[in-house]
């Protein structure tokens, strides 16, 4: 029998331009294929997390997957309780024998986004647009911050965040304006990791001829020409496999760190943006991506210490 | 001479549960000043804010000049020459008088047109009727006798011929009323019709061709003027025989109660109101401070009540001093033997939201006597407002009854139950009658004799020259914030007239 | 940092999150003026900018866009007022439920018509309200001082900003000048003063809403179709109750009105500004104290200069003359 | 003429005329289910069942109305006083925090029934401080309520961010919570309650505040009806002239009013935190201020008004979520949808037919009470 795929998102809500909808993406995409629709549902309130899960589950859903990392309480408690049922977490670890936990090394594909605009400045001055002051948002920042100095002393960036309400996920106006005012002081490269806001901040790059930076999923399509790249985090990747590999039964519990390595994060490089990228600069990721795989470079992961040494 | 100018025929008129007017049927001739007396609640109002088109009548007819007519709305009545001066004026208090009278009679869009235009006939209107009034004055900052005027002035901008007066004269002094009456006989020289509603009857008898009598929503009678008397209207009116004469014995003055010695106020705009007044106040005698409205009478008694600021001067309650230049507590006051009746029982004197029996209590609730424990008790204060009720018979008898559900003359019954049953040394009262009908002036005339010759001292404001020679003992003269003069009982309506306009005023105030 | 630099972007940034201020308060002020309170502002901006965004799409057209926002946030006014005139009704409960009504239906429309989830399609250049140069700014620019400002200052907004800021001495005249204004004043101060004078109250108000309407849709557009290009859910990000603080802080006045919103607009560029960059004295400050303080500033100013704002009489009271 | 306003029996006023109200506006709301290609009756059973079908669920339903409950009596008691305080958002906030702290500071060394008290007291204190300057302000300087509340909402969302970015926040969490709290930082459910209905609170998140919730709301009846305190704020309220009259010290019920306001919003701040999930999440509080006002206004400012109303959206919530998940087509934004609809047709729309029912009601009562008004007037 077919299996009964379900997810549930978190709090931002389905389409919410960041990684709610990678994941939906991910799921369409497994439907799409193999023909197997899923359950999904979006809570409105962190009471209906329990509530939302603990029904999935007892509805024989499986198996469940949760996008987010504050649904980790949640998932701790009944994971234990339907022992039967395979749950998969994105961005959190959580501990349990029937868990398959996906977390990302949003820093790896921040440092090669961090390249690409420290090498396609002319002013040398890049930034970065987050939602809400956030550990994860530092994540993407850090990584970005680090990649952009490292390929030159000189470069600089400005770092701005949306706002304290979660408002500040879907405020495309204020986003397109933090990124005005980024121009304003020199910068010509703008990365978001801040959901709809960013919407507007690649609108505002666009319109003011700067290049914009997409996220999590790939935006280059948004304004052909005018997104330098997407860093891509393959939430759609962790939610497909999950679905897949229960589907033919390889589902493995356990922690999967999804890095360059994996293919988890990268850059996305397609026909919207191949003008952008120079050869040198493809050189330049090439490298990057080689040195970090194999060790030799290792992005600083904000979440070990909570700062951000670049 | 003889044709109608309005003819009523049935008309009826329920608010909700209460039946204000049942098959009214009334009939005023062209030229003519009809008046239409009627106690609080009698019905008066609705039946001309029906005529007005301000309310609709469940059913009935109105005919204007013989033709029937359907007024569905205010303007219809204007298109159809009927002018209304509200009871309860209507006027937009932050709008210059210009404004006010322009307001629905603009002519065009655009202002400035209708302005010129506006003041002309303003002038035009002024010079005719003598109506002064500074078309840029800001209504809230005009006396109530002025904003009447605008009242006026804005039913005879829009030409009206048929004019309706709700208890025009509550507001006025005897100089600005007869200052009306002149201008009413003027308006009905000039073929205009007028109906006027008091609750006074020596008004009706001075100026109305024909009186008709209203009780409890219905029309009981129809006089000519000259062919009936004063005590059969009030006795049409009430239902009963009224006297309408106070009887009171001479007082005996004992110690002062209340002195207040170079008392000077100013108002929220800075203008002195009360400008340096001193006079004693002694147990058994009830002291009349008579005068035009806005001379400073209400900010003397609101500074000496502790509910405004004084800039300068003092006052002794029983002795002991108030400090009515810093921070005043009325509770206080209370507590000490002050007893208040403020001039608006509608805004300051009661709360129209609250049931009968909280505002029984509106100023004395922290009294030990109200409380039980920490919580209000309310069996206390239900039964304490029966026993008022009951003395003073407030109707209809009902504790749990809104406030706003009473008339205008049971409402002043609360108040003044309230205040006087506290058995205080010194009380002021501000316009005790107004807007009030005979039988509950009658009643209330009474008690305040009764307190004075309890031995309370009684401090009086009304603009009733009336009501002020009928129960004072001594009378204070203020003009311009100013007191310039003082007379016995006795004095006559013309001396005081002439005081209060300020004339020989100020030469006495030089002596 | 050259200075008049500086103080030019921190202006234009100041405009430009003005603007949608400025239309929503003066909306806010025709229907308060008429004594109907509204906390739905926030809601029908959102209402106009997803039918701008929609309609702009649809027909490639950035007017048919403007006229469709326009068109919706009437009809939501036409519901508010319909609830809180004809009805009688709780004009804040009535402005809540059309916030929630919009904030849900704009989302399922969306995702119904455009499956692009919680937004809809980017437009193009012709689709949007694009920024205008005024005649000679390039030649102007050169001249020191008056130069710059008239080219990076004055010059190159969109023509719904400009449109913004001439409605306010529009609407002063209106207010003051004309009988519309006056009779639409009274109404919010005295009702029965009006109804006495043979003018329908319910009309006036009704007129009023309509007022409200117009310019909340004018708002929405300028978030979809020139601030951005297209709706995404939620976009208006709490942008109607600033505006309804801004119409209190400036006591229902449209000048001040406009004042009050630029003072909004300034702070927030200011912290959007500094973000991040060590300020004089303090040094760097936390980026949720920078966030904050334009509020901050906001009560300070309240609290400290501005006194008491009455608001109109009988607003926020269903005109009832039979109880 | 003018029926509509007529004396109404108790049993029209607060029974017959909300239920008709409430009954429209499901058929309304049914219309957008219909537009969606869903039938209607299904999602009304949904709807019903879902939030009284269980014990379950209906432990659910209570534990929104819950909170509801508090935030609707703190903008209650701001409007007897004529304060408008819209401010219960960010006062619930704030009041989070001093929940947050007593169990931080107690979970470990006390039990519950030491840790609530401490934390009631947390809420109640962080939230009047929150609501105190507002207050004070108004009273002093006369700055205008709304703004400055609205003001004090999004300075709190700063505040609560910085807290459990940089303070709160365990090393190395992503999200921004605070640790789970030990048994001592969570509140038993009722289950006994239910238990004496025959039924189970199972997994919903009913628990003890709910019987706090209760409390308050006789508390703020007394308040209002039954205090000196109550008496001034309603003066006040009505007619702030007469208050002055009456040697009622408006400053001073003013900051007072507002405190006992925030108090009351921040008692909201137990329900989730200690009651459902033992820490506290950045936006635990979730509009719930917001809703407060709708629950007010249609509660009629009064306790045995707001009880219904909030678990009137009590059923929305918990309803509306049990709807999405049986009818998949229909999502978290067209419960939204209903929820405003409900309130526009039980709340703002609540007068659209009393006439008609009046009319009914007096074709029966007949016309002798009008006489007797009469001659009472
Ligand atoms: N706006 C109203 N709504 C409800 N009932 C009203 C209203 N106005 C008057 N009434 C009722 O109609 C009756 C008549 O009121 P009305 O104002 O006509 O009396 P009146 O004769 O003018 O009294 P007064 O002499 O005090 O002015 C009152 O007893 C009252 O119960
Ligand atoms: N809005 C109202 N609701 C109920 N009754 C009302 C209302 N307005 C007036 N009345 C009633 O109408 C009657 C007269 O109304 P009115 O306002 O004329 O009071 P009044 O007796 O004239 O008092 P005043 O002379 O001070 O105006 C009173 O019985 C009053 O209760
Ligand atoms: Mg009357
Ligand atoms: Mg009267």
């Amino acid at each position: 029998a077919d299996i009964k795929p379900a997810i549930i998102y978190d709090l931002g809500g389905k389409f919410d331009k960041s990684f709610n909808e990678a994941a939906y993406n991910g799921a369409e995409k497994f439907k799409a294929e193999t023909g197997i629709g899923y359950r999904d549902f979006e809570i409105a309130n962190d009471a209906q997390r329990e509530q939302a899960l603990r029904r999935f589950a007892g509805d024989g859903n499986n198996p469940i997957v949760m996008a987010g990392f504050s649904w980790a309480a949640t998932l701790e408690k009944i994971a234990t309780e339907y022992p039967d049922t395979k749950f998969a977490i994105i961005d959190m670890v959580v501990d349990k024998p029937n868990v398959r936990s996906v977390v990302f090394k949003e820093e790896e594909g921040g440092w090669l986004a961090g390249i690409l605009a420290g090498m396609a400045s002319k002013t040398k001055t890049v930034s970065f647009v987050g939602g809400m002051d956030i550990p994860l948002i530092h994540k993407f920042a850090c990584g970005y911050i680090g990649g952009a100095k490292s390929t030159g002393p000189e470069v600089k960036v400005l770092e701005a965040y949306t706002g304290t309400t979660p408002d500040a996920w879907n405020d495309p106006v204020k986003g397109a304006e933090i990124a005005k005012s980024q121009f304003d002081q020199g910068s010509d490269v703008v990365y978001h990791a801040a959901g709809g806001t960013g919407v507007g901040v690649l609108q505002a790059a666009a319109d003011a001829g700067k290049l914009g930076i997409g996220v999590d999923s790939n935006q280059n399509g948004l304004h052909p020409g005018k997104v330098l790249t997407s860093m891509l985090k393959r939430v759609d990747v962790a939610v497909y496999d999950a679905f897949k590999t229960a589907n033919d039964g390889t589902f493995e519990p356990g922690i999967n760190v999804l890095g360059l390595k994996e293919d988890g994060v990268g850059v996305a490089i397609d026909e919207n943006n191949a003008s952008l990228i120079t050869d040198e600069m493809k050189a330049a990721i090439e490298k990057a991506k080689a040195d970090i795989i194999a060790g030799t470079v290792t992005v600083h992961d904000y979440m070990s210490d909570e700062n951000c040494p670049y | 001479m003889g044709e109608l100018a309005i003819e009523l025929k049935g008309i009826d008129k329920s608010f909700g549960l209460v039946h204000a007017n049942r098959d009214i049927n009334l009939q005023v001739r062209k030229g003519t000043i009809h008046g239409i007396i009627g106690e609080n609640g009698a019905g008066k109002s609705t039946l001309m804010s029906i005529l007005y088109g301000f309310y609709q009548a469940d059913s009935g007819e109105i005919l204007v000049d013989g033709r029937p007519v359907q007024i569905r709305d205010p303007n219809a009545a204007i298109a159809a020459g009927i002018g209304m001066v509200h009871q309860h004026f209507m006027l937009v208090e932050n709008f210059t008088v210009l404004e006010n009278v322009m307001l629905g009679a603009e002519e065009s869009r655009i202002l400035n047109a209708g302005i010129a235009k506006a003041r002309a006939e303003l002038k035009r209107l002024e010079k005719e009727y003598a109506l002064e009034v500074n078309p840029d004055a800001v209504i809230e900052e005009l006396p109530v006798g002025l904003q009447q005027r605008v009242e006026i002035l804005k039913a005879l901008y829009r030409k009206a011929d048929i004019l309706i007066l709700d208890e025009p004269t509550g507001v006025l002094t005897p100089a600005e009323a007869d200052h009306l009456f002149r201008i009413l006989e003027q308006l009905k020289a000039q073929g205009k019709t007028i109906i006027l509603i008091t609750h006074k009857l020596r008004e009706i008898m001075a100026i109305t061709d024909e009186v008709s009598v209203m009780r409890r929503g219905e029309m009981v009678a129809t006089r000519e003027t000259d062919k009936t008397s004063v005590e059969e209207l009030a006795e049409l009116m009430v239902g009963r025989r009224v006297l309408l004469r106070v009887q009171k014995g001479e007082a005996q003055p004992g110690d002062v109660k209340l002195s207040v010695s170079n008392l000077t106020v100013r108002d929220s705009r800075g203008v002195t109101m009360v400008d340096n007044v001193s006079f004693d106040l002694r147990a058994g005698e009830i002291v009349g401070i008579a005068g035009v409205a806005g001379n400073g009478q209400s900010e003397l008694l609101e500074a000496i009540a502790g509910i405004r600021r004084a800039v300068s001067g003092s006052v002794a309650l029983n002795g002991e001093a108030i400090d009515v230049t810093g921070h005043a507590d009325p509770a206080e006051l209370r507590r000490r033997g002050l007893a208040h009746v403020p001039e608006d029982r509608h805004h300051v004197g009661l709360v129209l939201k609250f049931e009968e029996s909280e505002n029984a209590i509106l100023g004395y609730h922290d009294d030990p006597k109200y409380r039980r424990g920490l919580l209000l008790d309310i069996d206390a204060i239900r039964a304490d407002a029966e026993e008022k009720i009951e003395k003073y018979d407030i109707r209809p008898p009902n504790t749990r009854l809104k406030t706003a559900n009473f008339s205008g003359g049971n409402q002043q019954k609360i108040v003044l139950a309230r205040e006087m049953e506290r058995d205080p040394d010194v009380l002021i009262i501000g316009q005790p009658t107004r807007g009030v009908d005979v039988g509950a002036i009658e009643f209330i005339h009474k008690r305040i004799i009764e307190m004075r010759d309890q031995g309370k001292a009684v401090l009086l404001v009304s603009v009733e020259l009336d009501e002020i020679r009928a129960l004072s003992d001594r009378i204070l003269v203020m003009f311009a914030g100013r007191i310039v003069g003082e007379r016995g009982p006795d004095a006559t309506e013309g001396e005081l007239g002439l005081l209060m306009a300020g004339v020989e005023g100020r030469k006495e105030a030089a002596e | 940092m050259d200075f008049l630099q500086l103080f030019l972007e921190l202006a234009q940034s100041t405009i430009r999150l003005s603007t949608p201020l400025i239309l929503a308060a003066l909306a806010g002020l025709f229907t308060e003026r008429a004594g109907v309170f509204d906390i739905g502002l926030e809601g029908k901006m959102l209402g106009g900018a997803f039918a701008a965004g929609t309609v702009a799409f649809i027909a490639q057209s950035a007017m048919a866009g403007l006229l469709a926002a326009v068109v919706v946030s009437i009809l939501l006014s036409l519901v508010h007022g319909y609830a809180s005139i004809t009805q009688r009704g709780n004009q804040i409960v009535s402005g809540v439920a059309i916030n929630f009504i919009v904030a849900g239906s704009t989302v399922i429309l969306g995702e119904a018509w455009f499956r692009q989830g919680g937004r809809t399609p980017a437009l193009a250049e012709a689709a949007r309200f694009q920024e205008i140069d005024l005649p000679f700014a390039e030649a102007l620019r050169g001249v020191p001082l008056i130069g710059p400002i008239y080219a990076d200052l004055i010059s190159g907004h969109a023509a719904l900003t400009y449109f913004a800021f001439l409605m306010v001495p529009v609407t002063w005249w209106i207010l003051y000048r004309t009988r519309f204004g006056l009779r639409l004043r009274a109404v919010g101060e005295n009702p029965g003063a009006v109804d006495t004078a043979g003018i329908s109250v319910v009309w006036m108000r009704y007129r009023g809403v309509i007022c409200c309407g117009i310019l909340c849709g004018v708002a929405g557009a300028y978030l979809s179709l020139a601030a951005n290009a297209g709706w995404t859910k939620g976009m208006t990000a709490g942008k109607g109750y600033i505006a309804l603080a801004a119409l209190i802080f400036a006591k229902w006045r449209p000048v001040p009105v406009m004042f009050a919103c630029l003072l909004f607009g300034f702070l927030d560029a200011f912290a959007i500004r500094y973000q991040g960059t060590p300020l004089p004295l303090v040094g760097k400050v936390p980026v949720q104290l920078m966030q904050a303080l334009p509020y901050i500033l906001t009560v300070i100013l309240l609290a400290g200069f501005i006194g008491k704002a009455i608001p109109p009489k009988a607003g926020g009271v269903p005109y009832v003359k039979e109880r | 003429m003018s029926v509509p306003y007529a004396k109404l029996p108790g049993w029209v006023e607060y029974g017959l005329i909300p239920l008709v109200n409430l009954i429209v506006a499901f058929m309304v709301a049914g219309l957008v289910v219909l537009v969606v290609g869903e039938s209607p009756l299904e999602a009304a059973y949904h709807m019903v069942n879902g939030a009284f079908g269980r014990g379950e669920y209906i432990g659910f339903t209570l534990y929104y109305a819950t909170t509801f409950i508090f935030t609707g009596l703190a903008v209650a008691v701001a409007f007897h006083a004529g304060l408008f305080n819209i401010g219960g958002e960010g006062q619930a906030y704030v009041a989070g925090i001093g929940v947050a702290l007593a169990c931080l500071w107690l979970d470990r060394i006390m039990p519950w029934y030491v840790v609530f008290p401490v934390a009631i007291l947390g809420a109640a204190l962080f939230g009047a401080a929150w609501a105190f300057l507002p207050g004070w302000f108004q009273a002093k300087r006369g700055s205008h309520i709304v703004i400055t509340t609205i003001m004090f909402n999004f300075i709190a969302a700063s505040l609560m961010n910085y807290m459990l970015n940089r303070v709160m926040k365990p090393l190395g969490s992503m999200s921004l919570e605070t640790r789970t709290f030990d048994t001592g930082g969570q509140l038993p459910k009722l289950d006994w309650l239910m238990k004496i209905f025959g039924l189970s609170v199972g997994t919903s998140p009913f628990n003890v505040t709910f019987l706090l919730a209760l409390a308050a709301a006789f508390g703020v009846w007394v308040l209002i009806w039954r205090t000196r305190l109550g008496y001034e704020m309603r003066t006040m309220g009505h007619s702030p002239a007469a208050a002055r009259y009456a040697g009622i010290k408006e400053a001073r019920i003013i900051v007072i009013t507002m405190m006992i306001s925030g108090a009351l919003a921040g008692m909201m701040a137990l329900n989730p935190i200690m009651g459902e999930t033992y820490r506290m999440q950045l936006d635990f509080v979730q509009g719930a201020g917001f809703v407060g006002i709708a629950v007010a206004l249609m509660g009629r400012s009064h306790p045995a008004g707001i009880i219904p109303a909030a678990i009137l959206f009590g059923v929305l919530y918990q309803g509306g979520a049990e709807i999405s998940f049986e009818m998949p087509s229909i999502s978290r934004d067209m419960i939204v949808i209903i929820q405003g609809l409900v309130i526009l047709f039980a709340g703002a729309l609540e007068h659209m037919f009393r006439p008609a029912i009046t009319a009914a009601v007096l074709a029966f009562s007949g016309r002798e009470r009008t006489e007797a008004a009469v001659k009472g007037a």
